[in-house]
This record gives C-alpha cells, sequence and structure tokens, in this order.
C-alpha cells in the first residue's frame, strides 16, 4: 500500500465516520462537532488533490465559521436542553431506504462511466490560477457573489437581531 | 507488508510528516516557550506591579513553573457531574493540537520552515478557528453555566477579531503578491511608499492577535469576577494545563507570525559574525519573537478589562472598517505603482 | 474581459446600484420618510427595463441571435431580455404594492425593498445565466433573498414558519442540485452549456442521473411535483406581496434558466428529456389541482392553483419537438405576471378589510368595493382560461403545442384539469359576489395597491384582447433561442 | 492506486449520509448539517474531476470555492431565521412547527 492509498483510506474513514455521527448522534452538539473530523478528512482529500487553496478556504470557511456558527445556534437554542426529544422522526425507515437506494445507484452508475482521460499534464494548482480563474473567465461570478454575501449579510442582521 | 513497512508507508504520508515536525518544534519552542513564559509573565508582572514574582525553587524562581506542572500533574482528575466525558476530554485537546498546527508555517531561519505551503497565511488563519471550536465544546461539556457563557464570549469575541486580523494578512498578501510565509520574509523590507498602511495593518493586526488569545484587555471570558474562569473553570490538573498551553503556544505563534509578517522575520538589521545564516536567522528570530511576546505581557498588566460590548464594537466598528480602507488604499498603490 | 462587455449588464448594473444605493440612503432617512424608499425602488426599476430594451435594439443592429460574454459564462438574447422584462415587472409590481403593505408592520421598510431589489438581480442573472456556475449562483441569490423576505415579519410567528421551511427545502434541493452539477461537470469535462450540450457523448444512464438531480433545484424554484411540498406553507405564510413575487419572479426566471439548460446544455438526442417533462408535467397540474380544490384559505388556494399552472407551463417543455412550445411558455408566463399578481393583490385588499385570508371571510366585497371584486373576476377567469383573457391565449398556446408534438393524452388532461379548476376559481367568486358582506360600506383601497390592481387588469385583458405584439415579440425571441 | 472512482464513491456515501440527516432530523439545525454533508460531497466531486477530468483548467476548484460561499450564506441566512423563529415559536424542531395544516 502506498502512501497516497492510506493517506486516501485514513481520510475516507473519518469523513465517513464522522458523517455518519454527524447524522445519527443523538446529541446535537456531538453532531456539530463530528463536523470537524468530516470537514477536516474532506480538506485532506483536497490536499490529496493538489487543491491548496480550496483545502484553506474549506479550512477556513467551513470549519472555522460555519461549523462555529452551527454549534453557536445549537447552545443558544434547544442544544443543551434538547436532550430528552427524541431527534430522529418516524421516517427513519424510509430514508434509509431512499438514500441507501440512491448511493447504490450511484454507484452503479457512475461506476461503470467511460471518464474522460485528462486533457494534459498537471498544471501547478498553486492560488495564483485560481485566483486568475476567477477573475478572467469566472469574473462576473466572483463579483456576484460578493452582491450575495452583501444581501444575506444585511437580511440576516435584520431577521436575527433582537428587537428594542 | 510488517508494521516496519506500514510505519514507512505512514511516514510518506505527508500530512503526518508535517503534524509530527510541528510536534517537535512545537515541543522545543512552545513547551519550552510556555514553562518560561508562566515565568516570564509572572516576573514581568510582579516587575510592573513592583513585586518580586517567584523566587524560591530554583535559582531566582526559574524552577517555579516546573515545579507548579510537577504539582498539577499530581492532582487527582475531577469529572464534573453530569458532564459529558467524550466532549470534555476531547476539547482540550483540541484547543492544544490547534495551537500546535500553527507552527507548520512559521519560518525560523533561512530554509528551516515544516512547510512552506503555497498558501501559509490563510492556513495559519484557518487553524487558529480550531480553537473556537474546542472551546466551545469544552464549555459546553462542563454541565455549568458559566462554563457555557464563557464559551459562547469567547467564541464570539475570537470569531469577531478574525475578520480584522485576515484582512491584515490579506494586505500583506496584497503587497507580496504570495500567501507563503517565507516569500513574504524575501520580500520584506517593503516598499517605502506603502509603509503607512503597513503599520496600520500591524497595529491591526497585533490588536486582534491578542483578542484572539483571549488575553487582557481582551480576556472577557475568563473574566473571573462574573464569570468565575469562563470556559475552563471545571477543569482540573492536566486538562487545565493543555487549555493553558494552548493559550501560550497560540500567543507564541502569533508574536512568531507577527514578526514573520511585519518585523521582518529571520532577517536581522546586521549580520551576527561567526555564525552561518541559520544560527543568525534563528538568533533574529527569537529575538523579535520574545521581544512581541514581552510587549503583550506589558500591556496585559496595564491595561484593565473592556466590557463586552466594547469589545465586540471595537471590533466591528473601529478595526474593520479601519482595515477594510487601508487595504483599499493599499490595493490601488500596488495597481497604480 | 473586455470593459466594452459591460454594457451588456446594465440592467443587472442599475439594479444593483439601486439596491446599494438604498441600503445607504437608508440609514440616513428618518422613520417617517422611508416610504420614500418604496417609490426609489419602483423607480430604479424603469431605467433597467429601459436599458434592456435597448439591449434588444442593439442586439437586432448586430443581427446576432445572441451575445455570450465573460467566457460564454453570460448570454444575452431577445429570450433572456423577454424574462428580463418580466422579471423587472414583477418586481415593480411587487414593490408598489410593498409599500401600503410593510409600513407599520416593520421598521426595517429600507432592507425589504433592498432585497427586493437584490432577488431583482438575482433574476435578471437566471435569465442570462449559460454557465453551471453563475446558473447556481444567480438561482441561489433569487433563494437567499426569498428565503429572508419570507420571513421578514419577525413577530408574526406564520412568517417564521414561512421563513424556516422555505429555507430549508430550498437549501435541501441547492445540495441535490449542486450535486447533479458536478456530476455534468465530471461528464464533459466543462460548465459552459454551450461546451456540455455538444460533449455529452455515450454517457448513458449518468446523463440521467446527473439531469435528474439538476432537475431538483429548478422544481423546487418552480414548485413541480415532488419538489412542491414547500409551496403551501410558505405562500400562506409569508407576507402577501412577498407570497405574489415568489408566485411569479422566481417562477418566471425558473423557467427561463431550466429552458436554457435542457435545450442548450443537453441534446435532445442523448437525454428523451421532454418525455420526462411530460410525466412531471401530468404529475404536477393534477396533484396541484386537486389539493386546491379543497383549500379554504385563499393564499393557500393560490398555492396550489400555482403548483398547478407550474403543470401547464411545463406542458411546453413537454412538447419541445412543436415549434409552438416556446411561444406558449413566453406568453403564458407574461399571461401569468398579471393574473396572479392581481389574484394576490385582491387578497391583500380583503385582508387589509378583514384581517383573514379565508375564503369566507370575503364574502360581499363585490358590494363593499365593486371594482376590486370585478377585478378579481377577470383575473379568476384568466387563471382557469376562459376568453378573452390572457390566460385563455396562454392555455390555447400551451395546448396547441401539446397536440402539435403528438402529446393529446397530456392536452386532454390539461383540458380536463382545467374544468375542475373552474370550481375552485368560481368558489371565490361566489363568495365576493352572492354571499352578503359581514360588515357592511364601502372599502378603502389604499392608492398603491390601486396602481398595482390597475396595472395587472390592464395587463391581463389587453394581452388577451389585443396579443398581437406580444405574439410578435414572443416569436422573435422563440427564433432567436432555438436558432 | 488512487482514482477518479475512489472519490466517487466516497463523495455518494456522503452525500447519502446527508440525504439520510436531511429526511430523518426533527431540528432545523441538525437537517442544515444534513445539507452541509451534501454540498461536501459536490464538491468533492467537483475537485475530483478537476484533477482526473478537466486537470487544465481549475473550473472545479472555481465551483467548490463558489459553493463554499453559497455555504456559507445559507449557513447565515438559514439560522438567522431559525434563531428568530425560536424567540416566537419556542421550538426548533420542524415537525412541532404547523400553524398552517392543509
Amino acid at each position: 500500500m502506498n502512501a497516497e492509498a492510506l493517506a486516501f483510506y485514513a481520510l475516507a474513514a473519518m469523513v465517513v465516520v464522522g458523517g455518519g455521527l454527524v447524522v445519527q448522534s443523538r446529541n446535537l452538539v456531538h453532531a456539530a462537532v463530528s463536523l470537524v473530523p468530516t470537514l477536516l478528512g474532506v480538506a485532506g482529500l483536497y490536499v490529496l488533490l493538489h487543491a491548496e487553496f480550496v483545502t484553506a478556504i474549506q479550512l477556513l470557511i467551513y470549519v472555522g465559521a460555519i461549523t462555529v456558527l452551527i454549534l453557536f445556534v445549537i447552545l443558544l437554542t434547544e442544544g443543551a436542553t434538547g436532550l430528552r426529544v427524541p431527534q430522529r422522526n418516524e421516517q427513519v425507515p424510509l430514508a434509509l431506504v431512499v438514500s441507501g437506494a440512491l448511493v447504490l445507484l450511484l454507484w452503479a452508475v457512475l461506476l461503470r462511466v467511460p471518464w474522460g482521460p485528462p486533457a494534459g499534464t498537471l498544471p501547478p494548482y498553486n492560488p495564483g490560477a485560481v485566483g486568475r480563474s476567477l477573475l478572467m473567465p469566472y469574473v462576473l461570478a466572483f463579483e456576484v457573489t460578493s452582491l450575495v454575501i452583501l444581501a444575506c449579510l444585511v437580511g440576516a442582521i435584520v431577521i436575527a437581531r433582537r428587537e428594542e | 507488508m510488517g508494521v516496519g513497512g506500514l510505519l514507512a508507508a505512514v511516514w510518506q504520508v505527508e500530512i503526518v510528516r508535517m503534524v509530527v515536525l510541528a510536534a517537535v518544534v512545537f515541543t522545543f519552542l512552545a513547551v519550552g516557550g510556555p514553562l518560561f513564559l508562566v515565568l516570564a509573565e509572572r516576573k514581568i508582572s510582579a516587575w510592573i506591579q513592583a513585586r518580586v514574582g517567584p523566587k524560591h525553587v530554583g535559582p531566582h524562581g526559574l524552577l517555579q513553573t516546573v515545579a507548579d506542572t510537577l504539582k498539577l500533574l499530581y492532582k487527582e482528575n475531577i469529572l464534573p457531574h453530569r458532564a459529558d466525558v467524550v466532549l470534555f476530554s476531547v476539547a482540550p485537546i483540541l484547543v492544544a493540537v490547534a495551537a500546535l498546527l500553527d507552527w507548520v508555517v512559521i519560518p525560523f531561519a533561512p530554509g528551516w520552515v515544516v512547510r512552506d505551503l503555497n498558501v501559509g497565511v490563510l492556513y495559519f488563519a484557518a487553524v487558529s478557528s480550531l480553537t473556537v471550536i474546542g472551546i466551545l465544546a469544552g464549555g459546553w461539556a462542563s454541565n455549568n453555566k458559566y462554563s457555557l457563557l464563557g464559551a459562547l464570549r469567547s467564541a464570539a469575541q475570537m470569531v469577531s477579531y478574525e475578520l480584522p486580523l485576515g484582512f491584515s494578512l490579506i494586505l500583506v498578501a496584497t503587497i507580496t503578491g504570495t500567501l507563503s510565509t517565507v516569500r513574504i520574509v524575501e520580500a520584506q523590507p517593503y516598499p517605502a511608499y506603502l509603509y503607512p498602511s503597513v503599520v496600520v495593518a500591524a497595529v491591526v493586526f497585533l490588536i486582534a492577535a491578542t483578542a484572539e488569545a483571549n488575553r487582557i484587555p481582551f480576556d472577557l471570558p475568563e473574566a473571573e469576577a462574573e464569570l468565575v474562569a469562563g470556559y475552563f473553570s471545571e477543569y482540573t490538573p492536566m486538562r487545565f494545563a493543555l487549555f493553558q498551553l494552548g493559550e501560550y503556544g497560540s500567543l507564541l505563534a502569533s508574536s512568531a507570525l507577527f514578526t514573520t509578517l511585519f518585523l521582518g522575520g529571520w532577517k536581522g538589521p546586521f549580520q551576527i559574525p561567526g555564525v552561518g545564516p541559520v544560527v543568525d536567522g534563528l538568533v533574529w528570530f527569537l529575538l523579535k519573537t520574545y521581544a512581541v511576546v514581552f510587549f503583550l505581557m506589558w500591556v496585559r498588566w496595564t491595561y484593565p478589562r473592556l466590557r463586552i460590548d466594547q469589545l465586540l464594537g471595537l471590533s466591528w466598528k473601529v478595526l474593520l472598517p479601519v482595515s477594510m480602507v487601508n487595504l483599499l488604499v493599499a490595493g490601488l498603490l500596488v495597481v497604480v505603482r | 474581459m473586455n470593459w466594452a462587455d459591460l454594457r451588456w449588464l446594465v440592467p443587472e448594473l442599475v439594479l444593483s446600484a439601486a439596491a446599494v444605493l438604498l441600503l445607504v440612503a437608508d440609514l440616513f432617512t428618518p422613520a417617517e420618510r422611508k416610504r420614500w424608499l418604496g417609490w426609489f425602488a419602483v423607480a430604479s426599476v424603469v431605467p433597467a427595463a429601459a436599458s434592456a430594451v435597448i439591449l434588444l435594439g442593439d442586439l437586432q443592429a448586430l443581427r446576432s441571435p445572441g451575445v455570450r460574454i465573460f467566457s460564454d459564462t453570460y448570454t444575452l438574447d431577445a429570450f433572456a431580455v423577454y424574462f428580463k422584462l418580466v422579471a423587472l415587472g414583477a418586481v415593480a409590481l411587487v414593490s408598489l404594492v410593498s409599500l401600503e403593505y410593510f409600513p407599520g408592520r416593520t421598521p426595517h421598510l429600507g432592507e425589504v425593498f433592498a432585497l427586493l431589489l437584490f432577488a431583482g438581480v438575482g433574476l435578471l442573472l437566471m435569465a442570462s445565466a449559460s454557465d453551471l456556475i453563475l446558473l447556481l449562483l444567480s438561482i441561489e441569490f433569487v433563494s437567499l433573498s426569498s428565503y429572508l423576505l419570507a420571513g421578514f415579519l419577525k413577530r408574526d410567528p406564520k412568517s417564521n414558519e414561512a421563513g424556516v421551511k422555505y429555507f430549508l427545502y430550498g437549501a435541501a434541493t441547492t445540495g441535490v442540485m449542486a450535486y447533479g452539477f458536478s456530476l455534468l461537470y465530471g461528464l464533459t469535462g466543462s460548465t459552459s452549456l454551450y461546451d456540455i450540450g455538444p460533449r455529452l457523448g455515450q454517457a448513458g444512464p449518468a446523463v440521467y442521473l446527473a439531469v435528474g438531480m439538476a432537475l431538483a433545484g429548478f422544481g423546487f424554484k418552480v414548485s413541480m411535483v415532488p419538489f412542491h411540498q414547500w409551496t403551501p406553507d410558505v405562500y400562506e405564510g409569508a407576507p402577501t406581496p412577498i407570497t405574489a413575487f415568489l408566485s411569479v419572479g422566481p417562477k418566471a426566471a425558473g423557467f427561463a434558466a431550466l429552458v436554457r439548460t435542457l435545450s442548450v446544455g443537453i441534446p435532445l438526442e442523448q437525454v428523451n428529456w421532454p418525455l420526462l417533462l411530460a410525466a412531471l408535467s401530468a404529475l404536477t397540474m393534477t396533484v396541484g389541482n386537486l389539493l386546491a380544490l379543497v383549500q379554504r384559505n385563499l393564499k393557500r388556494m393560490l398555492a396550489y392553483s400555482s403548483i398547478a399552472h407550474a403543470g401547464y407551463v411545463l406542458m411546453a417543455l413537454a412538447a419541445w419537438r412543436s415549434p409552438w412550445a416556446l411561444q406558449g411558455l413566453l406568453y403564458y408566463l407574461l399571461a401569468y405576471l398579471f393574473m396572479n399578481l392581481g389574484a394576490f393583490f385582491v387578497a391583500m385588499v380583503a385582508a387589509d378589510a378583514t384581517g383573514s385570508d379565508e375564503i369566507p371571510d370575503h364574502a360581499g366585497l363585490s358590494q363593499r368595493a365593486p371594482w376590486v371584486a370585478a377585478a378579481m373576476a377577470v383575473f379568476m377567469l384568466s387563471l382557469t382560461g376562459i376568453p378573452p383573457t390572457a390566460g385563455f391565449f396562454g392555455k390555447f398556446y400551451l395546448f396547441a403545442a401539446a397536440v402539435d408534438a403528438g402529446l393529446l393524452w397530456l392536452a386532454a388532461l390539461a383540458v380536463a384539469n382545467s374544468v375542475v379548476s373552474l370550481y375552485y376559481y368560481v368558489g371565490v367568486l361566489r363568495a365576493l359576489y352572492l354571499m352578503p358582506p359581514a360588515t357592511p360600506g364601502p372599502l378603502p383601497v389604499p392608492a398603491g395597491l390601486r396602481a398595482g390592481l390597475l396595472v395587472a387588469l390592464v395587463g391581463t385583458l389587453a394581452a388577451g384582447l389585443y396579443p398581437q405584439p406580444v405574439v410578435l415579440f414572443v416569436e422573435t425571441a422563440r427564433r432567436l433561442l432555438t436558432g | 492506486m488512487i482514482g477518479l472512482s475512489h472519490y466517487l464513491v466516497l463523495s455518494s456515501l456522503l452525500f447519502g449520509l446527508g440525504l439520510y440527516g436531511v429526511l430523518t432530523r426533527r431540528n432545523a439545525v441538525a437537517i442544515l448539517m444534513g445539507i452541509e454533508l451534501m454540498l461536501n460531497a459536490a464538491n468533492v466531486n467537483f475537485v475530483a474531476f478537476t484533477r482526473f477530468v478537466d486537470p487544465t483548467f481549475v473550473r472545479g476548484h472555481v465551483a467548490a470555492l463558489i459553493v463554499i460561499t453559497l455555504a456559507a450564506c445559507e449557513a447565515v441566512v438559514g439560522l438567522a431565521l431559525v434563531i428568530n423563529a425560536y424567540r416566537h415559536l419556542e421550538t426548533v424542531n420542524v415537525d412541532q412547527v404547523d400553524l398552517m395544516k392543509g
């Protein structure tokens, strides 16, 4: 077994076990904290895929901001007190069948696809390349993102703030 | 494949190597560092308050921290009533590990860096946010409302100060055109026409880093009078020591990063005669880093604590707008030149 | 990037600038003057619409079917301009009636109008996006603004519930759609619809899977069964002007994006999507209609009716091989804009008087506000599809397209559904005209609402009595999209 | 050798887990966590496809970055709505929130 395979399987285990805990934990704080290994595992996969910049952003935004925000809201609402309430609805068997079937379907279909061969040699995926891509072909998407963030920020503050 | 083979394979995994090397650095610098820092802090505070400070254990009290640590190790480990065992144990480790991971991207001397990441500066910002999760988890797991309140305050504070900190980092990246810490050091000194911007960014960074490390005047999370000891009030010796380790570790790491970004890192004003470039770089780097640490301690023992609303207001209403305008100005200057 | 390309973005730029300006102006406007912000929002739509029309002229002068800019991520053609005008119409009319609705209900007027304009920018982008990344982004732009608007009345528990439910359904479908988009990218190695089309080679079932997952996102926006469950709760709970907006703006733009994605990005030879959509169309119109039958709440009834109408419009995609299909879709969405907005505006008038959205509480509106009741009659008849209203022409087009494409069964089902719908639409009129009012006396109608109603009424009748200009425009747009 | 199929198997599994969470959770925040897993699965795909199918351009990286940003916006908007709803309805369990029926 080479290093890449070892790393991949370790990270995959982290992602799957962590993800399982996220959806399965009775305790919501545990579920939220389990997001950390899951998201870190995904960040590790990005390292294996030579996507350094995406890794950094994954750590910064997903682990650093989104998880913290989720944890915060759980602690502010029912996280500390809601432990006696059942956390799952009565759809468990149905959901198990639906998502299980979907995963099997995805496997069955995706593993048979003759995925296109790499078009060329691997270029250096440094932050510069991603930056140029963001600011040249995808500049419109990039600029629109800033508007989206502005709209969300303003709206979320109005909604979340306590009225005097 | 035997155990040896497996170990060899594990060693080939870059992440593993990174973490192990960072741990080695951390042990030498940060674990040695906090032992020394705690003593230094007590001595400096004593000096500021015209006291003597610890002096009986070892010559001039040099071994005081060692004795304290041994005492901590001997103490009983208490688990609070109905605490969440898993999270209670994991939280301090998370905080300590986050402080450890910071050291991956700090360059000590030419060529002496655990890993020169392409995205080093971003990495630093990202890893330090792991601490927040550790603190929130620890505060909640203690099953104590003071701990929880302390943790929430701490998280709010760290998240608010991450933004101005990030803007300072981006400013440096804009000027140097790179996110790699090594190349940032190499790019210094910065061109003179950018000095005003750099100074503003440095000041913002210093304030934000102090707040990130939860130190006075930003140490609200553990405001002793209001919240007992904050998020770690329920923590007993070993785990408490891990939290302390994380706190001092991140103080040291922030100082080291400040040195890297704004004080020229390993570059000294002159070459120390008779030593190689590595020793020279190391000496200058440590000298500057500890000077920053000293400055922060000085501040801690001089200024009173801010109130929570003042604290968050300072970040959102002062530091953030200032650093945004600053970034805009610097960006324009870079483009125009 | 070419600076000159920016001129094709003028409508978006105008609207974004207006939104940002509005936010800044909000800071300096005293509370009693905040209504001016609403007028500003309405006014800012005018230059945006005017520039869209001018751009259309430029396109014709260039004799080009459409321009693709920013590495093909953005396409401006007559099809896009058409939907931009529809979206801008929705934004303007909804802002107009919001002027009468939100003051007194929330102190944050500036943010309401700013969010409406932001949602408008998203709609404009959706009409033009021709790249998976921009498509995802613009759909999310509209969605996120809509979640916030739906939950905007902070003290109203129903509005809270609407916001949370809308968000949860929307975010989940975004997740599915993003996964579908990632598969499309993987199958073709590109995010541009223009590349994806030709490159979707011998992939087989994977393409179906990818398209199916991508459809979840569009299906959510246009409330297509089985992604419709959010619709009744959100329509009932959201502030009524916002409900009106959701029922026309995002729906029209969702169809625009769906049409562009399927017609440009997914070749008919690779995926038989018309057949898939025929099934979904049949399901959607039937489910919507049957559930609408049992509703007593006017907003809820209109919610199910809007699901049914999504089903009718989907017929156009099912009958894509017919040249009438796209015309029908375009025409119908314009008609739907006027008649559905009008119906919601009447609901606002009545609810203002009685404080209730239940249909029986609207009893006797014909005696208290005869003109409003008459307008409602027109809207209800138009929604049913009775001549000479716009709804009739729209349905006529769509049915013709279905028959033309050999989907007789679908056309028959649609006719049957229309007959069923007569029952609940006329039920509203029965309450309005035949039942006595609980409290007599004339009902005051605020000016903004009156203006909005008038525009909707004129639109519904004009498009029905004199459809030629619209038909001409629609025909041009069709030729430009399909070449 | 780790190839594209390894990543696809993993991302489908992650997506399935997320979907399961979305379908079974009662708490709004917990549903949001499931959604985050789904978005991460899509991102793993985007980045893996860049590496194995489309290596000359970094389109997948850009897509992943945009999705991450959108996820952050969603979290902000969703949690604001949840916090506000919690103040008035005193629950964040979606099946207990049913003022409207029909």
